[in-house]
């Protein structure tokens, strides 16, 4: 098997530049290739059947043209795209393809590429929406099916030990992740927001052992170099949906501002809580899919019992890690960003930006069509967002 | 001797086509302006005159087209698809797929031997999908619509447009020039976007041979160059494309009077 | 005694506008010019024009700010701001009381939230010319119209028809349809008005509109479509007698501010040998 | 007079104006509650909460169909540019977004109904009751209305496996315990929040009442399939809100009401009279949801001989003969008695003999294709009008995937109109009509091409 010669962010960047490179080499030496779609699809059971995992993503740079007879322009660009990229075969690759009901869209998305690009294994997790006993019970129910999926797929049998000690590696890549973003609080940041998004999309195009050497030694690679980030007078937390290409922050970045922080998912979003360790370890698997991801596509409340309503309780309840973000990597601003037709993020919009003005943190919202020629026209927006709080 | 009269009343020109026995007699075309009731009058005059004929002499007039409902002398109306499904059959009877360039929208249509419509798709509510784009930025560029093409095919490398509006795609390409891109780059830009465009459209409606262009926009042999490469097949295309619409109008005409068609 | 001069360039997509002011805020010239397809080469002239009737040449200027759509494309500036911050500077000089300004230029429309004379808070149209002075532009030379006689015909509409089309271009195609079936023109127009003003004034809102209002930008000229916006935001609008000038303004008083703050902290270096040089780039 | 009726290309149902009136009674029913003091709850349409929330004395209000209420009186569009200079992004869901510009009245009018409001308005909520079934606006937009608002939320939570889980063992049985146990919780906390016991004979009436009400539709919807088609969708839209939006009123008005419905569409059937007044041409399916703001557009299509008798959306569900006898908890029967697992629907619908076949063939799929497409077979349609949502992922996003397979399967075209539920300016109907009479030569041509394969239609 071909052994990386490059470590560090020249690996990130050949990774970044030929995603599947390594997936490929390692599905001609054998091993079984699993995309999934969005953070839902619990990678500790793939990984502990020795499954490679690998995140299903769109191409913002490449037109849209075989999806639109499948999926209408009115719904999600980057789901649409994903699409497109999986019928012009470019994740022929895949020996499965697992997906969870993120959205309504997510959900459609799964069937037609069950349809069309046909992955030879299929699995479709149907992911409650709400936080509270009883959904988690529905969802121990689900994963306790979609294990025994995997068991039949692979022909193996999946052991509590097994899922053990994935969960063990995986919540080892989580400390990483975390530990790479505690070089995003000096001022200047020692990785820039950009440059961030390179190395998890890097990381989620890894087996989990492979991804954790990768981490290790790009944390040592920042901490070494002195070409990192300049200082500038902004300092951004970016909230929001998918962002799996630089070009947004790159945008931002040209300008008067470093992107300190984010909360999306191909970001801190999947990290920045460990699975924790439970007796079955379905239970903390469950708990963690559901409850400790906070993404908008999930209805989390403030006491989900609540007899009264308390709207500003509500959104401390929902979004004080925000502002404990902004606290901790001293973010002086917020850029509120969705992709166009994004019902659960556009939902959350006018409440998480409530939530910022009653703490204080000037934001502001854009909204693309993730398309990487059309973000143009938002560089004048952040300019004059940077002037405002600048 | 029975005369049909076509009259196709287009948001940008108005086109007209007298036969006779399935022959065309006369054929003419004028800028729509402001007022379809008007044009239409000048539209049939015109007509007249070209086959030395009289207005009583037309058996049946079809009106089609944006303004059709304008037409006061029209007989009888018919949606523009079906016409240039008709009109298509009638000068390639082999073909099954048809790419309709107009000004304002783009159609693809999939039609039968009989030139009846089998499936039909249409460009999205913007005109950035319609030949309006390539006189827009022809315009920007004070190169003469005739020319773009050829001088699109100059380019290998295209530059990308932002916007999918054919407004801005005026602005657009003024900073493109202020960068310093040359007119080639862009004019490849604009209709390889265009063909882009066109390619998905019929994506969705699926290919079958033969396969042709019509509509205003197959007058520019750079677009039907750009498109044949970007599908990577011959595309007929009629002599005077911008009349089939019209003349597909004069066939149904003769249908509906000989109560072939509903 | 050497007074000291600053100029403000505004590059829109349609007009650009230079202004140059003295110490004490004095305006000496403005110069407004269509926006060729040159950006750079003509933000020269334009400078060249200003600083003639001005009676300076370029070395007399301590300090140029460029602002607007290709204000990246000005060599001879100090400092690039967004069209944003100058417009609301420009619009509290001219009316210190404002709190809202809305700007329709060529390119897009914007809502600005002033505080003491400068900007809080801001919205933008998407790029769509629906609810811009292209939209009034494209169909005006379809309706072989001069921009300028738009507004004027509307007040003389009676009964405004109602255009429901977004998109420009089929917005045209709904006028025509409209005339042709019998229409006066001066009601479609105020038709498209009221469409533009309708998209702006739903936009302003989210800003939570605060008198004094101030209407700034090329479709300002525009009596029309004031009314329009009056009536859509149900409060009188303001005009400045030359609603073009609001972003370089503003742009040339920031940069005399920020002259005023380098020098008081010791650390302001005039250009030396700003040239107005025709920069060519075909390469 | 009946001169002019002739000329109508509509031939509406008589006995419909009753069942549509009752809707009205609906929003008195919430305005007396208010004004009595007695709870009131804003709640998403789903098979659920109805039964419970009556049960429990509380009157319910329905923002989706008030949404398509202000639409159909064109009232909707000031609410939406409320909705939008409340920073919520227009593409959201046209119900959600006229809901929220409602919203953000009231609470400008201090708790008043907003004067501009139609049929009296929707009172101020005691609390909102959300869905998670069919679309995600549906538990996002209630939560996101704690900005105006401090009414509790609940959220039911329902599944939605795909069809390949739905047949694997022990996913319906699951399904049934999640069920059983959200509803119990709600029950928990209706409790809580109203300070009395749940009284569950009462759910049982009310849950009959229900199902009287569901059986009856569906048997008019069986002879709907008549040729030529004895009532049209208009009609079936206007009488749909009295079934599916009950909230508390007493079901024996109602249920009389699809009785005489009954009557009038069996007499339509025995004499063949169609449900418009041209020949009836084409026969279509309507999917999606219907342009509430436009429906006059469907009559200049029956002017043309389009007769729309089948549509997916709000379509009852085949009466279930099950025996619960054995079953003790109230809420597990009430469960039960409206949950059908996919492996009985499909031998419901195709037979013990047919069934193992379609089994198969969705568990190699993955989709139930052929009970999906089925309705179009059974009311012989000669085209489907897919109408594409602007501002609804949920009703638009599989569209596409159906008519291909439709058209796979059945050789059944689809003609795709793009609009919205609410917001007009997305709709346009002289483009509209203009595809609709290029699609005509479509549907004469898939009819011989369904002869030659030796379909029956």
């Amino acid at each position: 098997m071909v052994v990386a010669t490059k470590q560090g962010m020249a690996r990130v960047d050949e990774l970044y530049r030929e995603r599947p490179q390594r997936v490929k080499e390692l599905k001609s030496g054998g091993k079984k290739i699993v995309g999934y779609l969005c953070i839902y699809p619990v990678l500790e059971m793939m990984t502990a059947l020795d499954l490679v995992p690998y995140r299903v993503v769109g191409d913002m740079r490449e037109p849209i043209t075989k999806a639109d007879s499948y999926m209408p322009p009115v719904v999600c660009p980057f789901l649409r795209s994903c699409l497109d990229t999986g019928l012009k075969g470019k994740y022929d690759f895949l020996d499965g393809m697992v997906t969870s009901h993120i959205c309504d869209v997510g959900s459609s998305l799964s069937g037609v590429w069950n349809y069309t690009v046909k992955t030879p294994y299929h699995y479709h997790i149907d992911t409650p929406h709400t936080v509270h006993e009883t959904s988690l019970e529905q969802l121990r129910g689900l994963l306790g099916a979609f294990r025994k999926s995997l068991e039949e797929f692979t022909g193996n049998k999946l052991t509590d030990a097994m899922l053990k000690a994935a969960i063990a590696l995986h919540n080892e890549q989580r400390a990483l992740v975390r530990e790479l973003y505690e070089l995003k609080k000096p001022d200047p940041p020692l990785i820039s927001g950009a440059e961030t998004i390179k190395i998890i999309k890097a990381v989620q195009s890894l087996p989990t052992n492979e991804g954790n050497a990768l981490l290790r030694s790009v944390i040592a690679d920042v901490k070494a170099r002195k070409n990192g980030p300049v200082k500038k007078s902004a300092r951004l937390l970016v909230w929001g949906s998918i962002l799996d290409d630089t070009a947004l922050m790159e945008m931002i970045e040209s300008l008067d501002a470093n992107v300190v922080m984010d909360d999306t998912c191909v970001g801190s979003r999947p990290f920045f809580e460990d699975v924790k360790p439970t007796a079955d370890p379905i239970d903390g698997l469950a708990r963690h899919y559901l409850v400790d991801i906070k993404c908008p596509r999930t209805f989390r409340a403030w006491d989900f019992y609540a007899t009264k309503k308390n709207y500003m309780e509500d959104l401390k309840a929902r979004f004080s890690y925000l502002s404990d973000y902004a606290r901790d990597w001293k973010a002086n601003g917020v850029i509120v960003e969705s992709v166009r037709y994004c019902d659960t993020h556009g939902y959350e919009v006018p409440g998480v930006r409530d939530y910022f003005k009653e703490v204080g943190l000037p934001s502001i919202y854009l909204e693309h069509d993730y398309t990487e020629g059309a973000l143009a026209p938002l560089r004048t927006r952040v300019q004059g967002f940077l002037e405002i709080i600048g | 001797m029975a005369y049909y009269l076509g009259v196709d009343i287009g948001s940008g020109t108005s086109k007209g086509v007298v036969t006779q026995n399935g022959q065309v007699l006369a054929v003419h075309s004028l800028r729509t302006g402001v007022n379809y009731r008007l044009v239409a009058e000048k539209l049939r005059t015109e007509l007249l005159r070209n086959a030395a004929i009289s207005a009583g002499d037309i058996t049946f007039t079809m009106a089609t087209g944006q303004g059709a409902g304008m037409v006061d002398y029209a007989d009888g109306q018919a949606a523009d698809i079906r016409c240039c499904a008709r009109g298509m059959n009638s000068i390639f009877p082999r073909v099954r797929t048809i790419i309709d360039v107009e000004g304002q929208s783009t159609q693809v249509v999939r039609v039968n031997d009989h030139g009846q419509v089998i499936n039909f798709v249409i460009s999205e509510k913007c005109a950035s999908g319609a030949g309006r784009f390539l006189e827009i930025i022809a315009n920007v560029l004070q190169v003469p619509l005739e020319e773009i093409g050829a001088l699109s095919l100059k380019s290998d490398r295209p530059v990308v447009f932002t916007t999918a509006c054919a407004v801005f795609g005026e602005s657009e390409a003024v900073s493109r020039v202020a960068e310093g891109v040359s007119k080639e780059d862009i004019l490849a830009g604009v209709h390889k976007a265009l063909a882009d465009k066109i390619a998905s459209l019929v994506e969705r409606v699926g290919m079958e041979p033969e396969c042709g262009m019509c509509g205003g926009g197959a007058l520019s042999a750079g677009l039907v160059e750009w498109v044949q490469r970007r599908l990577g097949v011959k595309l007929l295309v009629p002599p005077e494309p911008q009349f089939v619409t019209a003349l597909g109008a004069a066939i149904l005409a003769r249908e509906k009077w000989s109560g072939k068609s509903s | 005694m050497a007074s000291i001069y600053f100029a403000g360039i505004d590059l829109g997509s349609t007009m650009t506008k230079v202004v140059i002011i003295d110490g004490s805020e004095k305006v000496l010239a403005s110069v407004v010019q269509h926006t060729g397809a040159e950006h750079r080469r003509l933000a020269n002239r334009v400078m060249e024009e200003a600083l003639g009737k001005a009676g300076l040449s370029v070395d007399n200027i301590a300090y140029v700010i460029a602002t607007g759509y290709g204000r990246i494309n000005v060599p001879f500036a100090d400092k690039q701001i967004t069209e944003l911050t100058c417009h609301a500077r420009g619009v509290a000089f001219f009316f210190p009381k404002a709190r809202t300004a809305i700007d329709i230029g060529g390119q897009d429309a914007k809502a600005l939230k002033i505080k003491d004379g400068k900007l809080v808070d801001f919205v933008m149209s998407d790029k769509c010319a629906a609810g811009t002075g292209r939209f009034l532009e494209v169909i005006a030379q379809a309706l072989g119209l001069k921009l300028e006689d738009l507004g004027p015909l509307s007040l003389k509409s009676t009964r405004k028809v109602t255009i429901s089309n977004i998109c420009t271009v089929f917005a045209q195609q709904e006028v025509v349809g409209q005339l042709s079936a019998g229409a006066a023109l001066e009601d479609v127009v105020a038709g498209l008005h009221d469409a533009i003003a309708g998209r702006v004034a739903r936009m302003t809102r989210r800003l939570k509109v605060e008198p004094e209002v101030v209407f700034t930008g090329g479709v300002a000229k525009n009596a029309g479509v004031v009314k329009a916006l009056e009536e859509n935001l149900g409060c009188p609008v303001l005009v400045p007698s030359d609603p073009l000038l609001s972003g370089a303004i503003g742009a040339a008083l920031i940069a005399s501010e920020t002259v005023a703050k380098l020098q008081a902290s010791g650390t302001f270096k005039p250009m030396t040998g700003r040239r107005l040089e025709a920069a060519s780039f075909f390469k | 007079m009946t001169q002019e009726v002739k000329t109508r290309p509509l031939n509406r149902l008589k006995s419909m104006y009753a069942l549509r009136a009752e809707v009205d009674k609906m929003y008195e029913a919430g305005g007396d509650a208010k004004a009595e003091g007695r709870p009131v709850a804003w709640v998403m349409l789903e098979g659920w909460a109805n039964a419970i929330l009556s049960a429990m004395d509380v009157i319910s209000v329905y923002p989706e169909n008030y949404s398509s209420l202000c639409a159909a009186a064109k009232l909707a569009g000031p609410f939406l540019e409320r909705a939008e200079s409340e920073g919520y992004p227009t593409h959201l869901c046209g119900y959600a977004r006229t809901c929220v510009g409602y919203s953000a009245r009231m609470v400008e009018l201090n708790g008043q109904i907003p004067p501009e409001a139609p049929a009296g308005g929707m009172p101020k909520p005691t609390l909102l009751v959300s869905s998670g079934e069919v679309c995600d606006a549906r538990f996002k937009w209630f939560q996101s209305l704690g900005r105006y608002f401090d009414a509790p939320v609940w959220t039911l939570e329902s599944p939605s496996p795909t069809a390949r889980d739905s047949l694997t063992p022990g996913t319906y049985e699951r399904n049934v315990q999640f069920l059983t146990n959200e509803l119990r919780q709600f029950v928990i906390f209706l409790e809580k929040l109203l300070g009395k016991k749940m009284d569950y004979s009462r759910l049982n009436f009310t849950g009959e009442g229900t199902n009287e009400i569901n059986r009856l539709r569906w048997e008019i919807n069986q002879l709907r399939k008549a040729r030529p088609g004895p009532m049209h969708s208009r009609d079936f839209w206007s009488v749909m809100s009295a079934a599916l939006y009950r909230g508390g009123a007493d079901p024996t008005a109602i249920v009389e009401g699809h009785k005489k419905l009954y009557e009038e569409v069996k007499y339509r059937v025995d004499h063949g009279i169609a449900a418009i007044n041209r020949p009836e041409k084409y026969r279509l399916a309507f999917e999606g949801l219907p342009p509430w703001h436009s429906l006059g557009f469907l009559d200049d299509l029956a002017d043309r001989g389009w007769n729309f008798v089948c549509e997916s959306a709000y379509s009852p569900r085949r009466p279930i003969e099950i025996d619960l006898s054995k079953i003790s908890d109230p809420i597990e029967k009430y469960v039960r008695a409206r949950y059908r697992s996919l492996a009985d629907s499909i031998v419901d619908e195709f037979g013990a003999e047919e069934a193992p076949k379609v089994v198969e063939e969705v568990m190699q799929e993955g989709s139930a294709r052929r009970l999906r497409l089925r309705h179009i077979r059974e009311y012989q349609c000669d085209g489907v009008l897919l109408h594409v949502l602007l501002s609804c992922r949920a009703a638009s996003s599989g569209l596409s995937l159906f008519s291909d397979q439709l058209l796979d399967v059945y050789k059944v075209p689809s003609l795709i109109i793009e609009g919205d539920i609410i917001d007009t300016s997305l709709f346009n109907p002289a483009e509209a009509l203009r595809k609709a009479e290029t699609f005509e030569e479509t549907m004469d041509h898939y009819r011989k091409v369904r002869k030659d394969m030796g379909l029956e239609w």
